[in-house]
């Protein structure tokens, strides 16, 4: 049981380590790859903003054109 | 009357135990919890509709050719279930909060001590004879400190599945307790001063740098701890699809109709396995018990890690979001922010939490590598 | 030029046989029922098509490693598919007119007597020489007087695979022609005052006691009849789902996209029971008429049991919805609505035979599990 | 060949009496709850309400949206 | 300090090998490609993904009991995949303009003489001792000129599996670049004067022509050519749920839900054959250059037969679009509009190339059926 | 390996044969099907125009419920 214990304080030991030393890599992986991209792209626009912009104005189409029909009820009145 | 005595032994009443009764009535309590209480329903209404039909008498549900014990084999056995579960969150996660300030992945390294120390406990509790948990039992129980589900569950398939059913209830209600068991032990190490700190707005990231984020993370994995790479890995492509933006339909279905098949299939899985001869076992108690150990030990540690920091660095966090690194996404992160708003109605630490909390994903998906590298 | 008689022998022209031919034709007559008629599109397109594919000459579909067969394998060998499609019909399943009105319960009852008399009739047949039906194949006949298409895939598939594809069509076609078959045998067994009843409006229900009435019902399947436990489970798991409020997004999916991928899926694997060699032949005439009287009777007891529960209750019913018993939902319970309408143009039945016709599914998913427990 | 019959029609007759009780009892079943629901939740508010509730200010807020847009067109014309 | 060691030893860093190594930027490139220039992207980024997974040292991904060698041999072993993404681009696919001019499906047949010209240059090379292919893995490479990646994954998967990585990233690469590919060869054998013919305006096709066109061709499969009956019975199956108007659910679910998930397993399962030691040999460059002559001897040809056509018949067609008989729906019958309007600003091409596509996709399809046939 | 040729010449000539024989008869029955369906049905109205009304009207339902909402708005301003 002795055994069983100290191989468990073995795998904390290790594992703890591991997770720390992987985590602490990935800062300064981080960090180096934004650095890189802010280098390379920096005043990248995203596409997503590009996307929220054609949403938009195809909701400013769909206004347009309910007030078309509604326009054309009215006038049918 | 002899076919009518014959009928009546084909009934449930005649051949159902006090362990399936009683089994059934837990079934029917974390489908209370989780309808009434909101405890993470997504999860818990498949699991405890699971158990419940897992221990109806007379039937073979979750044994043999019953349609449980085959989505158990299916998914659960080999793995697909979480791993495609993993995919899903990997499209769901933005990694934005994270990137905009990667010092916080130390906060999700940090909140790791619950599961080792855990791992530590339950061996133990074995050592002094309270229960008797192997080292790959130990490994198990401890990743309920990781406050993952589906790492949970694939770490438990692969380990000790016998011990499956316990440590997915477990992770799943203590992930909906966060509420509960976070705020006293946050306060407990912190001070008024020091919950009320604001810190500084978040800088905007860039597209690119969320599209190379998840390959950066999995090159890392697969040179440091390959043994995470089939959680982490399917974690990144899942985010990957998302980020970047040419795959849209196929991130879409990622986080919609496939996570929610792939939920209600696991659900059911793991609640396959709460037959009665398999969860009534002592065993049960001392998970349920070291689980919320785990939690608890994830949270301080967090907070002490973010404490840590601060001595070292100039600019401050807010020890609060330390809370965070134990995962429990985003309901950990709420926790934090709604802890921070007591001490100042200004503070509003949701998206500094956010970084810590999905840095707790990776954090706890390292330390199962580990586990499964090592103890299997 | 012996390589060109080669290639001409490897043409359907060379190698269809008149039986391949015929079935071809039965596929196109499924077709073009389903897509020109409106007959069950849904499981009949797939069904028709399959039937095709699987009489094609000269290449493995339904066979061996032939998809349709892998399909076969997966999904009807194992239950798999009609379980999750009882699933999604749970989550698209409102028991609220049945809550409001319990004691149509009986209605879904009475009219499960064509399934137990169309069972007798078909060992009257073999008793008498026609045919060759075994206790098994008897019973799994008699289930398409159940009307339920899952109900009855999943019994034939355990009782009586190699009757399945006939079984599947018979049920799905008749449940098809409801509007043809009920009308004559409802006029014959009432009087127009008696169809022109007005029934009172039925009481608001409560989303608690939607919440609690799959559970209910599922506890006590578990007590009474656990061997139907397997249907009703999955089926009370889905309308759960839906009632609990919160996992809409499981609930979304196994309304739409999961039930959708199955049905494709359990519709072609059904297709693949068409080949000729075990649809062409004598049992098949047998089971499409003796299915027929199946439907029949069970209509006219629904219809009966109605007039039976008047002469006992002051609460009078119209003896149309009796009818819907049946199940066939939504089908029967519409024509019960026509009907009721020609004799009385204010009689709007439609939501006092959703009861009956939810209840019909419940009644024979219990016929099922008694027919499996002892048949099998 | 006779066994054959009497084994189906003791089939039908407890399969007819089976699905009879279990519809009967049921009954019973269903009524004691929707009894108990009633007297411990008189008027409760079932939730889907709210919801519809909420999906009908979030179209009112769309209308709204959309007037406000027409007009903003309509000013610029 | 042994223990140490122990633990250098997991990491990815000791055990990568150069191959490994190698194999990691080729999916890295494919991503680039997938993402930054657009080339395919819905099966690159999975592929590519997939790639990088496959080749992570220290871990069973593509191998044994990893996930994405489970979904190999769930999906690619089987079949299953290639043929439920097929039914889906059934379910996708607009018969119309082939319907509209029929006569274009010669185009489609014309496209299929680099297949087979490309098998006989991977024979030849073997012949001359420069490589060493089989007749199932010169098939297999052909087919890579029927510019369909589900077809040419399903024959790779029956015929040549050991070289299944190689050909998909060929199909798809080559699919990808069909933009500068095919332009300089459409130019070449074409005037400006032929390239500047407008085409007169197709005729309106009614929904009875549509939904007869999948079970015609279904029939005429059945009877000429059996062994390509799974490929195109699974695509016109697809095709009659879209066009037969009474199961739109069914038809959604194949265009969504279903391919998407379908998709992700599928580019993953392939993935799972770039595993270095089976992409990194020297047929995987032959593989790779023969692939590029198949598909610009498809387009040559496909050119060349719409001028033949025009000397027989007085109705001229535009020779641009017999370049989109190779398929690569819909990128093919894009280039020849973007072609055509070089030379002429007013004509129009794209939907008259859009027979000629589709017509291209049942081509290969048939040659597919003949290879299976005969070089299995 | 003149055998592995040979048979690859034999593939590429049947093969090639079949998906020209293929295609031709293919297109004779599709113009054979197409001429029986004109003739039998001259002047059938596709169900998908028939559903794109049903959306047109929708919308327009739309329109005019938003139209409403708008001026119940303005009134109560
Ligand atoms: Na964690
Ligand atoms: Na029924
Ligand atoms: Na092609």
């Amino acid at each position: 049981m002795e055994n069983l214990l100290s191989q468990g304080i073995e795998l904390a030991v290790f594992g703890m380590g591991t997770v720390f030393v992987f985590l602490a890599l990935l800062i300064l992986a981080t960090k180096f790859m934004s650095a890189l991209v802010l280098k390379y792209q920096p005043d990248q626009q995203s596409p997503k903003t590009a996307r929220a912009v054609t949403q938009t104005s195809n909701n400013t189409l769909l206004a347009i054109i309910s007030a078309a029909i509604i326009q054309h009820r009215q006038q049918n009145k | 009357m002899s076919q009518l005595v014959e009928l009546w032994q084909t009934t449930g009443i005649y051949q159902i135990t006090l362990q399936q009764f009683l089994m059934i009535l837990i079934g029917s309590l974390l489908l209370y919890l989780a309808i009434k209480k909101g405890f993470e329903p997504l999860l818990l209404v498949p699991i405890g509709f699971g158990g419940i039909l897992s221990n109806i008498p007379g039937v073979d549900i979750a044994v043999g050719q019953g349609i449980l014990h085959q989505f158990y084999v299916m998914g659960l056995e080999t793995g697909v279930f979480p791993l495609l579960i993993f995919m899903g969150v990997g499209a769901m996660t933005d990694f934005g909060p994270l990137l905009a300030n990667p010092k916080t992945l130390l906060l999700g390294a940090a909140a790791q001590f619950g599961i080792f120390t855990t791992l530590l406990g339950a061996l133990f509790l074995t050592d002094i004879g309270w229960f008797d948990f192997s080292v790959q039992q130990a490994a198990a129980i401890g990743i309920i400190g990781g406050a993952d589900g589906p790492t949970a569950i694939y770490v438990a398939g692969i380990l000790a599945p016998e011990i499956l059913g316990a440590i997915a209830v477990a992770a799943y209600s203590y992930m909906a307790l966060v509420p509960l068991i976070q705020p006293p032990i946050m306060r407990a190490l912190t001070t008024p001063a020091e919950r009320a700190l604001v810190m500084t707005q978040l800088r905007e990231v860039s597209q690119a740098e969320k599209i190379f984020f998840p390959l950066v993370l999995l090159i890392l994995v697969a040179l440091v701890v390959p043994s995470a790479a089939p959680l982490l890995g399917m974690f990144c492509f899942g985010n990957l699809m998302k980020e970047c933006g040419v795959v849209d339909r196929l991130s879409d279905t990622a986080q919609h109709a496939l996570i929610n098949i792939v939920t209600i299939l696991l659900g059911l899985s793991v609640g396959s396995k709460l037959v009665a001869d398999q969860f009534l076992v002592a065993s049960t108690l001392g998970i349920l018990v070291l689980g919320m150990v785990a939690f608890s030990i994830g949270t301080a540690t967090g907070v002490l890690m973010a404490k840590l920091m601060n001595v070292f660095s100039s600019q401050k966090i807010n020890p609060l979001i330390g809370a965070a690194g134990v995962s429990a996404v985003p309901m950990a992160a709420r926790v934090a922010n709604k802890v921070g708003l007591e001490s100042n109605p200004n503070n509003f630490l949701l998206m500094h939490a956010m970084g810590p909390n999905v840095a707790g994903v990776i954090g706890s998906a390292i330390a199962a590598g580990v586990l499964i590298q090592f103890a299997s």
